[in-house]
């Protein structure tokens, strides 16, 4: 397998997130697919660490492991702002919350 | 001859998961489809040698993430959803057409214009390397990202709750 | 133990010990092997085990003091055991029960006149619920809970009714199983007795003191008519 | 791939395979039997050898419960998620197998023949992994999903309610039990199941040092809620919610929760061994190499009795009992326990002096965290008031 594979396979899961995040109206699939961009970028950061240069400086999995971590922090606080949001306004469909729009 | 079999396979669950993750309507299934997703990347980082970051991401991922989500969804939604609701944005087709556009004209050209390496390095793969880097030259990331998760921590269980106090401060008031 | 998780270790002691202990002393067993009884045969009714003189201690009588399941009937002894049953057959139990598992008919004698005892008294073990209301009701103290346990039958209709004769125990029995709980229900029913008694010597007195008293007034009165009349004669 | 490494991977998986769905025949006998005996009764002691009357102390009970298990009509409830009933308990064994590879029982003696093929062997089995214990983690995790998704698939509140009871419980419960294991990872310096047993060679294992004794108890417990044992069985109490989250299995597939289970509790109970129970070490182990196979499933086996044991003394939790637990108890002194035995390794090696300093500092400051944290979680507990009854 070259690395051409494994970044195309990247791009395609990128644009099924974008795709997700773009077109679903539940807030959290659109975290289900913030999600989905943030593994496909992983994915590619193993990737060029695997093919690239000087592999023993490990920047791949270490960048790696720092995206995870961050992904984890913003799931937690993410999930807590809809759970917020649906207390408030009793859904999570984003196009009803547009209290903020000129009417 | 193995390895291409196996990539082959694990891009096409991780392909599908996402999609089925992205499109359909019952929130638990596409959780579960989310989850194939996370484990079929998982797989492809064991077969990129990198068996420290694919358990970290079954643990955080399907452990951790995932049951978030599920969690959420029981906390916020009808989960089935069988209501007639449309479950697209208005400008769906726009959205489509982004991410097909930044897909064929944007990623795509970009790969394969670029001077890529084309074997992979020999690595032996080595849990205690990681370590030793994270303790020595990126210490301070580490303990930056230890404060992140801690107020991340914090502020998720103020946010979730904040209503609640507040609803209950008004409860009051009345 | 009084260091923390103490509780847990000693807990864990008390298990441990019924462990190793139901292997070295058979009298703890409470259930029963089945297995020195002929092909297929069961024990029909519960007056049919324990079937010899030894397996009574693997019986009911080892089984704790506290243990309770379905009620049975006293008797106060003697040769014939119907003519001491403690029971009058008043009908309260049966009137009373949750589940209406008791079935009583009254007993009356050739002349047509009722003597106080049931002719029919049937408990049925499939249908009663262990509740101890019948207990709890009883005034005369005729039916408490047996230990009993090894009612298993290959009939489910008639082998799970128990019937009179089947519930009939002597006082001496429940002794034997529930000993406090006999000896405090006799001291209260001695109690009892000797309270009405006292009250019916009371009563008695009572009664004697005020025809006394009745008499005195009368004679009182008619002393006072008679010195009324006097007066009267006097005016 | 060349027939001789087909032949390792066989050897490395199973046995692995074949040992652990037996042995959990043996432990569905070896539970009933023992509650029985600790609630002064007999057990089963009837299914032998069939048609004859020789009961063999009931042996033959478990493959009787298998031929029933198998018969029995396998229902799905009206409306419930048909795939997802079917998908859940194979989810609830796969990963419980799955982690078995990843205790160091070491096959290789079996290739006697051929130097290679041991070699081999040894290379393909799944404890040769860098990090097998995280790996081991991360894939038990996957456990609590199939219990979400049979609690959620049923269409039964009671479920429901129990599949809930057990994300919240294996959550809270996983965080003690691998702060617990780092402690051993720490002293070790290694993820590698392997090296971490090799490290307890000679009686040096882990248990009998105060950090070590205070994460096995810690452990221990958390991996008692991890497998839903009594007394954290809430996600199945009977007596609140029918079954928990199998309610609505029969049949097949609810042997195969049945096993997942039983296969989890051998796994965890084979972490425990490996981290702190000196893995497959014993007498004679040096003389014959295939007896530390033996020691480690006879210390699987004392720790899965000892759960049994527990199981028949102690009653079940409350739900907000078994959270104050996992959160004001456990995690505070798991915590305490990784810092003293930082300390500890920097003042290792320094003297027979020191290291009994060590030891005694921190078993009292261990013994004193633990009662203060007892005292402060008890200072909100009142006698209890009825509002209704009386």
């Amino acid at each position: 397998m070259t690395l051409e594979h494994y970044l195309i396979l990247g791009a395609v899961l990128f644009c099924v997130g974008l795709l997700g995040a773009l077109t679903r109206r539940n807030a959290v699939v659109v975290l289900f697919s913030i999600e989905i961009m943030l593994n496909a970028a992983n994915l590619n950061f193993i990737a060029f660490w695997r093919f690239g240069e000087n592999p023993e400086a490990l920047q791949g999995p270490l960048f790696t492991l720092f995206t995870i971590a961050v992904a984890a922090a913003e799931v937690a606080v993410g999930l807590a702002l809809v759970i917020a949001v649906y207390r408030h306004f009793k859904t999570v469909d984003l196009e009803q919350l547009d209290t903020l729009k000129e009417e | 001859m193995t390895p291409e079999i196996t990539f082959w396979v694990l891009a096409f669950i991780a392909v599908c998961g996402a999609l089925v993750a992205v499109v359909r309507r019952n929130l638990i299934h596409g959780v579960f489809a989310l989850m194939i997703f996370f484990a079929a990347l998982a797989g492809l980082f064991l077969l990129l040698l990198a068996e420290f970051i694919a358990a970290v991401q079954i643990l955080v991922y399907i452990g951790a993430v995932g049951i978030l989500l599920l969690f959420a969804i029981m906390l916020t939604e009808r989960v089935t959803g069988d209501d007639g609701r449309s479950i697209a944005a208005r400008g769906w087709f726009w959205g489509l057409a982004a991410a097909v556009a930044v897909f064929v004209f944007l990623l795509l050209p970009a790969i394969q214009e670029a001077d890529l390496p084309e074997s992979a390095q020999s690595i032996q793969p080595s849990v205690k390397e990681l370590g030793l880097k994270l303790m020595a030259p990126y210490v301070v990331t580490l303990e930056v990202l230890a404060l992140l998760l801690t107020a991340a921590l914090i502020g998720a269980v103020a946010v979730a709750q904040g209503a609640e106090v507040n609803k209950k401060e008004d409860s009051d008031d009345a | 133990m009084s260091f923390l998780g103490g509780g847990i270790f000693s807990g864990m002691a008390v298990t441990l010990r019924n462990f190793v202990g139901s292997y070295f002393d058979p009298d703890r067993l409470t259930t029963n092997d089945y297995s020195w009884r002929p092909e297929g045969q069961l024990p029909q009714s519960a007056g049919e085990y324990p079937r010899e003189e030894g397996e009574q201690l693997s019986d009911a009588t080892t089984v704790t003091n506290y243990s309770r399941n379905f009620p049975m009937l006293l008797h106060d002894g003697g040769d014939n055991p119907m003519d001491a049953i403690r029971c009058v057959a008043c009908q309260i139990c049966e009137r009373e029960c949750p589940p209406q598992c008791i079935y009583i008919e009254k007993d009356y004698g050739e002349d047509g006149k009722f003597i106080k005892r049931p002719a029919v008294f049937d408990i049925d073990v499939s249908v009663c619920m262990s509740c101890q209301i019948c207990v709890e009701v009883c005034p005369f103290d005729a039916i408490v809970m047996n230990s009993q346990f090894e009612l298993s039958t290959p009939n489910r209709f008639d082998g799970l009714l128990l019937r009179r004769e089947d519930l009939l125990k002597s006082n001496g029995y429940y002794h034997r199983i529930h000993p406090e709980e006999a000896a405090q229900r006799d001291q209260r029913m001695a109690e009892e007795k000797a309270a009405k008694e006292a009250k019916k010597k009371a009563a008695a007195e009572a009664a004697k003191k005020k025809a006394e008293e009745k008499a005195r007034a009368e004679a009182e009165a008619k002393a006072q008519e008679e010195t009324g009349d006097k007066e009267e004669e006097a005016q | 791939m060349s027939f001789e490494l087909v032949v390792a991977i066989l050897i490395a998986t199973v046995p692995l395979l074949v040992i652990f769905p037996s042995l959990f025949a043996l432990t569905t006998w070896l539970e009933r039997k023992a509650l029985a005996r600790i609630q002064n009764r007999r057990g089963p002691n009837k299914v032998g050898i069939p048609c004859t009357r020789i009961g063999l102390f009931g042996l033959g009970q478990p493959a009787a419960d298998g031929i029933k298990m198998l018969f029995k009509e396998d229902i799905v409830p009206n409306g419930a998620d048909r795939l997802f009933h079917l998908l859940a308990p194979i989810l609830a064994l796969i990963p419980a197998m799955l982690v078995l590879c990843f205790l160091p029982l070491d096959f290789s003696f079996v290739a006697v023949w051929d130097e290679s093929i041991a070699k081999d062997i040894k290379a393909v089995q799944g404890f040769a992994l860098d990090g097998a214990v995280i790996f081991f983690f991360a894939i038990t995790g996957i456990n609590t999903l199939s219990v979400f998704m049979a609690g959620w698939a049923s269409r039964n509140k009671y479920s429901l309610l129990g599949g809930m009871r057990a994300i919240a419980q294996m959550i809270s419960y996983e965080i003690p039990l691998v702060l617990s294991a780092v402690v051993v990872v720490m002293m070790v310096g290694s993820l590698n199941a392997k090296e971490i047993a090799d490290a307890q060679m000679g009686w040096n294992w882990y248990v009998f040092t105060p950090w070590g004794l205070a994460a096995f108890i810690i452990f221990f417990i958390a991996a008692l809620a991890e497998t839903n044992r009594s007394p954290f069985d809430l996600p199945e109490a009977e007596s609140e919610l029918i079954a928990g989250y199998f309610t609505e299995y029969s049949g097949f597939k609810f042997a195969l929760f049945f096993l997942g289970e039983y296969i989890s509790m051998f796994a965890i109970s084979g972490l425990a061994a490996v981290l702190f129970l000196g893995g497959g070490e014993g007498p004679w182990v040096a003389v014959y190499p295939w007896l530390a196979v033996g020691w480690f499933l006879a210390k699987i086996f004392s720790l899965i009795f000892v759960m049994i044991w527990l199981r028949g003394t102690l009653p079940r939790l409350r739900v907000d009992q078994l959270m104050a637990f996992a959160w004001k108890f456990l995690l505070p002194i798991s915590i305490i326990n990784i810092l003293i035995s930082g300390i500890a390794w920097h003042l290792r090696e320094q003297g027979a002096a020191v290291t009994a300093g060590v030891w005694g500092v921190s078993l009292g400051i261990l013994y004193v965290t633990a009662v203060g944290l007892n005292k402060l979680n008890r200072a909100n507990v009142k006698p209890r008031e009825y509002k209704y009854a009386e």
